[in-house]
């Protein structure tokens, strides 16, 4: 079992073979297909890095699908409440694997700015939920930041970085 | 045997498949692409009748046409989430029993019959034009009876809808 | 008017005794005491009146609860609170959801909220809540819902009737835009009965602005309503400078005005583009994201935040605006211009899109005035009604524009109005640049902590969407006691049922698109 | 005829299977082109790049993507009706594999000339919409279902202004042999004899394919994704290569009947083919690109009250022209 | 109703101009890893420490816990400091935020009496883990000096 | 040569069209739903189509009737598809459901 309680193990195919996987997964990782996930704010977010602006799909990864038995990838964007959480699980369990998650925006991570005490309505992270791969905090993280989620990702699949890293001015 | 004779082995073990699951299938739906099944069986029987033609008719006609409506008529009669079913009783092990034995009698007979009488004749070539001049020259009176027909039937499926519809 | 209405009321409703309070303390005109049993007839002079149930909601004041009525008319401001007492261990009210289509929902919300049981209402299922609820949230007390009302608590059960073919479009569909759920009773292709199930955004910012001061209740509001965010934080800010009587500086006034239009192009180009996509066309989409980025890249340039931006502080501005802001600003705004010819040709004009949009979801002036929609919607049914001209706050009145109105009531009539409030927020911009004033962009005197008067305080702003109310009730702490945020979208969505009867399902999308939805403002 | 399929099947088999297997190959390369085509196009027409990182200009992209679909996890949703729900992703390929038989890509190039091809192609493309039902009707989902049924009622009021432009053509040249068809253009195309035929044959075949402003099945914003929404995987993938594989087969019908198909100077008969069937493919991704989604009730008004009259009147008025 | 057809049709073939001209012209997509915006200078990321001017060993955090009592959502966790030798007020040793919970607000910068906090320009994190981003500012100052 | 060929047999022919006769007849006797019944009726049309082609091929002396003939069975069988089509909507709209057997109501 997982630190959060529930089954990390992603793996589906038991017996691998070293060469064949490896090209599965770069291949898997330059063609992340998005379930569209949107909740709240950073839904907004989300759709600004698929825009012209800067362009998901530059990695493949512009593809949303609005079926999960689609997609790839969820990346829950927003505030997830307890009325959400069992529609949430539902389409993550829909989803065929090998699949990720990213989770964006503090409410995300966190719950973020919502958590106070006595309330009644907020999963604090998303991670209680589903496991999570990928976290890009901010509220709202700028686009850059998914982008950067997906190269993250992209590393965590592959093993390797196919980009130039981008540092930001602390 | 040649290829042709086991591929026409083929089209016909499929012709009596498909109307045997038309006949027999619990679900409705399943009836339908039964149906669909024989018909590409007898399009593929006409091939070897040599009318290419009707051929293609049978298909564009019973499959794009035919079995589409049928479809509809699956989809709009039983409301949309329950699956019309059909016999499932003992009623249908029966029927199918007599439907085995009786083809088992005919094909009996039959193959008996064909070894006595094999013509061995050719099957006629029927062309296109042909087939287009034997329409218009000579049975023009039944074309043009066909053509109303379908208007006219046409326009009572609409009535009946319509008619149906101002009912509710 | 007050005054005549004040004479009228008195004549009219027995035992009614409505006093004039001072708008620009107060932010209503006038308030009415009732009790339960002369509510119907106070309603009814209301109707009769065609004022219009701008807000209905409830406070608890530990010793009793308070049921608060807002009544306005939409062309000349007369707004008047009606305020109810009523028992808070037996909490019962009247419901006047016979005679106000849009208290149907408030009623349903108070009582999942408070616990208030309205008599006569026809469903009192929950709107918001989960099924893990065993108390009333907002009551200040811990009150538990009585063991009769946890069934309550599924809000809406398609599996009782078998025979019916059920949609769940949401929470998770494209063109929900967000998290709304709306189960459809479908005959076929046509929708027989829309039900809106809420809640699964709720944040309970209500409650949480009864733990926070005031400061610290400011990154909220951009959050409530993300896409026009600008207006949700105006209206915070405005609300508690009325209420600690703060005054605001010239320069900040102006300035806000400029980023809150901003923010309203902003939201109406996302509108477009999301409205264009839940019709299928997708590079619209696009496009207006494109002209989105230069607008964000001005505002960040001031607010230093792409989306939320808690730009508006109580006394004037989080800092200064630059000549780079106003630059951009000009550039955008020759830019945006231009643009429009574009959308013209790819959207105004497009036949397919004509004949998607236009007869469909038609809103009479008497619907929308009995479900309280408001904003473009409202606009649409050809009522002239734009809160910036009528009840004009920050610095509006100096302004010139033009309040465009529909004359069918249709979908298309919302597109239209909205492409013409974007020229018209260009032409505020262009004035307010050339108008701005120099001076401090923040009021010399705000104290770090806020202390004001015992009272309750209402101020409306008109958001992208429609007419935003708060109404903030202190107690002479630093925090508010109770905060309620009368929501544009939330009276606009209560009008989906209706329209949508009768419709095709892509008709029933395309006019849900047609109210612009945000839902996180109609969850709260 | 029967000689020519007997000597096909029996001694020139490996013909056939040489056909076959071309058929096959250019199947998947040009619906993986396709895709990449989409995504480009789409991107530069919003101002975007579109795929880029894969590969020299995102060329890979497509094959990524083959390859991830075919690495998923094979996910059989619980409630379908199994034969129908593993039947119709295979059987959407039929039409697809029996068209390409008789399309000529040049003067030489075509797996069998049939003397009644376009027949061929128009009574197999039915049965696309039969796996279309099967996969909305067997997949339990009320999307699919909707999608499907959608799907029906538009293929039905399509059809019939795709055979009735097609038939002037036919009328002109004398033949239902598509190769003939080429032939008889060699002066002049029949895109300038028949304009309107042309017009109307090329907005049926969009709708036939689904695609906008025709994709009521997969309407994004309505159904989630249409009839194939319970499918992942490559199921899901054999449905998108089919789409597309539909796009350019109507593309190339609407050439070798309208634009004179292989037939162009100076270049090898195969480009020129080529070159006008993509040049089609662009327009329909153009399309699709540009207008919004037109609405059931108008999709179904404008072929029965629009284009079946008007094509209608275009055969009559070819036919009477023909006679004098 | 033939001009009603023909005027729809017109704009269609406008419509069709429109994205066909967008598809010659330049893009606007700024890639990302391999290109970067100019971010704006007063871009809200999460709270650093300032350097004091006087003295860039030394942050200006006196640890006095306004900016923990202002902040909105409980995300500065922790905040100590030691009082060292020879100065007036404490300084930081140990300034914990956690940055999932910020709502980048801007109000502990805004509450601080001595100017002792600003924003970083750090706009595009991700991680593989929440504790990822759980700051402690003072340590981060000390690695930014570094740099 | 040919003429030994199995597809060459008139009588092969004939029975699948007597088999497709046999299919329908069963299927409209026992069949409850009227779709069903008229699936069954589609087999039969095409059985008596399948024999007209088959006897026109192998005896006819160069005329093309048999083959005309089955054309018109497939404009009756379209015809009557789209009236059975009406009939089934409206029946199932009187009715609430299309079981052949459980309509006794016919009039009005």
């Amino acid at each position: 079992m997982g630190e959060r309680g529930f089954h990390l193990e992603k793996e589906i195919i038991p017996v691998k073979f070293a060469l064949v996987e490896k090209v599965l997964d770069l291949a898997r990782a330059n063609s992340l297909w998005p379930v569209t996930f949107g909740l709240a704010c950073c839904a907004i977010e989300m759709m600004a890095a698929a825009m012209s602006r800067f362009d998901l799909d530059r990695f493949g990864a512009g593809v949303f699908r609005a079926s999960p038995r689609q997609g790839d990838l969820m990346i829950v964007t927003g505030t997830v409440t307890k009325k959400m959480a069992p529609v949430l699980t539902t389409l993550y369990e829909q989803m065929p694997s090998p699949k990720w998650v990213i989770a964006m925006g503090n409410c995300a991570i966190s719950g973020g700015p919502f958590v106070f005490e006595g309330q009644y309505n907020l999963v604090e992270g998303v991670d209680l939920l589903v496991p999570v791969d990928v976290y890009v905090p901010g509220c709202p993280p700028r686009p850059e930041a998914l982008l950067e989620g997906f190269l993250k990702l992209e590393e965590k699949i592959t093993g390797t970085r196919r980009f130039p890293r981008v540092e930001s001015a602390w | 045997m040649t290829p042709g004779e086991w591929i026409f082995i083929a089209v016909m073990a499929t012709t009596l498949a498909g109307s045997l699951a038309a006949v027999l299938s619990g679900s409705l739906i399943y009836a339908l692409f039964g149906l669909v099944t024989a018909m590409f069986g007898i399009a593929g029987i006409y091939i070897y009748l040599n009318a290419p033609f009707l051929a293609m008719m049978q298909i564009l006609i019973y499959v794009g046409a035919i079995s589409i409506l049928i479809a509809f008529a699956v989809m709009l009669a039983g409301p949309m989430y329950l699956r019309p079913k059909e016999w499932t009783s003992p009623k249908k092990f029966v029927a199918a029993l007599a439907v085995v034995l009786l083809s088992l009698l005919v094909l009996v007979g039959i193959i008996m019959g064909s070894f006595r009488a094999a013509s061995g004749a050719k099957p006629l070539i029927v062309t296109t034009q042909e087939l287009g001049r034997v329409f218009l020259d000579k049975l023009t009176l039944p074309f043009e009876l066909i053509s109303l027909l379908i208007v006219v039937s046409i326009i009572g499926a609409i009535m009946l809808a319509l008619f149906s519809k101002e009912r509710k | 008017m007050v005054n005549g209405l004040i004479e009228e009321i008195k004549a009219r409703v027995m035992g009614a005794e409505p006093v004039e309070v001072s708008y620009t303390e107060k932010g209503y005109h006038c308030a009415l005491e009732t009790s339960p049993d002369k509510l119907s007839g106070v309603v009814g002079f209301f109707d009769e009146k065609r004022f219009y149930l701008e807000c209905l909601l409830c406070t608890d004041y530990t010793d009793y609860l308070e049921l608060v009525y807002l009544f306005n008319t939409h062309l000349a401001p007369c707004r008047v609170k009606v305020a109810l007492k009523i028992d808070p261990e037996h909490p019962v009210a009247p419901s006047i959801a016979a005679q106000y289509a849009s208290a149907y929902w408030y009623e349903r919300e108070i009582h999942e909220f408070y616990g208030v049981l309205f008599t006569g209402h026809p469903n009192m299922a929950y709107l918001f809540l989960h099924n893990g609820i065993d108390h009333y949230p907002m009551r200040k007390t811990k009150v538990p819902v009585p063991s009769e009302d946890q069934a309550r608590l599924d809000s809406f059960k398609p599996g009782e009737e078998e025979d019916t073919f059920f949609i769940n479009l949401g929470p998770q569909h494209p063109s929900t835009h967000g998290v709304l759920r709306v189960v459809l009773k479908m005959d076929g292709e046509y929708i027989e009965r829309a039900e809106p199930v809420l809640g699964y955004l709720h944040r309970m910012h209500e409650k949480m602005a009864e733990n926070r001061t005031y400061q610290q209740f400011l990154p909220n509001t951009g959050r409530m309503d993300y896409l026009g965010a600008m207006s949700f934080n105006l209206g915070y800010v405005l609300a508690v400078e009325r209420l600690c009587a703060i005054p605001v500086p010239d320069r900040a006034k102006f300035v806000r005005i400029i980023a809150t239009e901003l923010n309203r192009i902003c939201s109406h180009l996302l509108w477009v583009g999301a409205y264009l996509a839940d019709l299928g066309a997708l590079t619209p989409f696009l496009f207006v994201f494109d002209d989105r980025e230069q607008i964000l890249d001005v505002l960040e340039g001031v607010a230093g935040s792409r989306l939320t931006y808690c730009y508006f502080r109580f006394g004037g501005l989080y800092n200064d605006v630059d000549d780079e802001f106003i630059a951009g600003t000009r550039a955008f705004v020759k830019r945006m211009w231009s643009r429009f010819s574009l959308y013209e040709k790819l959207v105004t004009g497009n036949v397919i899109f004509i004949n998607r949009t236009r007869g469909i979801g038609t809103i009479a002036k008497e619907q929308a005035r009995k479900y309280g929609v408001s904003g473009p919607v409202l606009r649409s049914a050809g009522i002239a009604c734009d809160l910036r001209k009528i009840e004009s706050y920050s610095a509006y009145d100096g302004l010139e524009f033009d309040i465009p109105v529909g004359g069918h009531g249709d979908v298309l009539d919302t597109y239209k109005i909205r492409i013409a409030e974007m020229e018209n927020s260009l032409r505020i911009i262009e004035q307010a640049l050339a108008k701005l004033p120099g001076g401090p962009f923040m009021a010399e005197k705000v104290p770090k902590k806020l202390k004001p008067p015992r009272g309750d305080v209402y101020q409306v702003v008109e958001t992208p969407r429609g007419e935003l109310g708060i109404y903030i009730v202190s107690d002479e702490s630093d925090g508010p006691f109770r905060m309620k945020w009368r929501v544009p979208s939330f009276s606009n969505l209560m009008i989906f049922p209706e329209l949508a009867q009768g419709v095709l399902l892509a008709d029933a999308v395309a006019i849900l698109g047609s109210l612009d939805l945000v839902i996180p403002e109609i969850d709260r | 005829m029967v000689n020519d399929l007997l000597k096909l099947a029996g001694s020139d088999a490996g013909k056939m299977v040489i056909g076959l297997v071309g058929v096959l190959l250019f199947v998947v390369v040009n619906a993986l082109l396709l895709t990449w085509a989409e995504r480009k196009i789409a991107g530069h027409m919003q101002r975007r790049i579109g795929p880029k990182e894969v590969g020299p200009f995102g060329l890979i992209q497509p094959i990524a993507d083959a390859l991830k679909l075919l690495g998923k996890e094979i996910l059989t949703p619980a409630k379908v009706d199994k034969p129908l729900y593993y039947l119709a992703p295979t059987l959407i390929f039929v039409p697809v594999l029996v068209s390409f038989i008789v399309i000529p890509f040049d003067a030489s190039l075509q797996v069998a000339d049939i003397n009644v091809g376009i027949l061929v192609i128009l009574a197999f493309s039915s049965i696309t919409i039969l796996s279309i039902l099967m996969a909305g009707w067997g997949s339990e989902n009320k999307y699919s279902l909707i999608g499907a049924i959608r799907s029906v009622a538009q293929n039905i009021a399509y059809e019939i202004p795709m055979l009735l432009a097609l038939l002037p053509v036919v009328m002109l040249a004398n033949s239902l042999s598509l190769r003939e068809i080429v032939e008889k253009q060699q002066g002049l195309w029949f895109v300038v004899i028949q304009p309107l035929a042309f017009i109307i044959y090329f907005i049926a075949g969009v709708a036939e394919t689904n695609r906008t402003p025709f994709d009521l099945p997969e309407a994004e914003s309505e159904l989630v994704a249409g009839y194939h929404t319970e499918y992942s995987g490559m199921r899901f993938a054999l449905f998108f290569l089919a789409e597309y594989t539909n796009i350019f087969i109507v593309s190339a019908i609407a050439a070798t009947f309208f634009l004179g198909g292989y037939q162009g100077p100076v270049l090898p008969g195969i480009v020129w083919f080529l070159l006008k069937s993509y040049l089609l493919v662009f327009v329909i991704i153009w399309l699709r690109w540009t207008y919004p989604r037109v609405r059931f009730d108008q999709l179904l008004n404008f072929a029965w009250k629009g284009l079946i009259p008007l094509a209608f009147l275009n055969l009559l008025i070819t036919g009477g022209l023909l006679k004098i | 109703m033939i001009y009603g057809f023909i005027q729809g049709a017109a704009s269609l073939i406008a419509g069709l101009g429109v994205t066909i001209r967008a598809f010659f012209q330049p893009v606007v997509t700024c890639q990302y890893p391999r290109e970067v915006l100019t971010i704006s200078p007063r871009f809200r990321g999460h709270t650093k420490l300032l350097a004091d001017a006087e003295n860039p060993e030394k942050n200006k955090c006196t640890a006095c816990g306004i900016c923990v009592k202002g902040c909105p959502s409980g995300s500065i966790k922790k905040v100590e400091g030691e009082k060292r030798e020879g100065e007036k007020r404490k300084t930081a040793t140990e300034y914990l935020l956690d940055y999932t919970t910020c709502s980048q607000c801007g109000i502990c910068v805004e509450v601080c009496p001595f100017d002792a906090l600003g924003f970083s320009h750090d706009y595009n994190g991700a991680g593989y883990k929440r504790e990822d981003f759980h700051f402690d500012l003072v340590k981060q100052l000390k690695r930014s000096k570094v740099q | 040569m040919t003429g030994n060929l199995l597809y060459n047999n008139l009588h092969l022919y004939l029975f699948i069209a007597l088999f497709l006769l046999g299919c329908g007849l069963l299927g409209v006797m026992y069949r409850r739903t009227l779709i069903g019944m008229l699936i069954s009726m589609e087999l039969i049309m095409n059985g008596a189509g399948l024999n007209l082609v088959a006897l026109n091929s192998f005896s006819a002396q160069g005329n093309a009737y048999g083959i005309a003939f089955t054309l018109f069975i497939m404009g009756i069988a379209a015809a009557e598809a789209a009236i059975a089509l009406g009939i089934i909507i409206a029946v199932f709209r009187r009715f609430g459901h299309i079981e052949g057997g459980q309509i006794k109501e016919m009039k009005g």
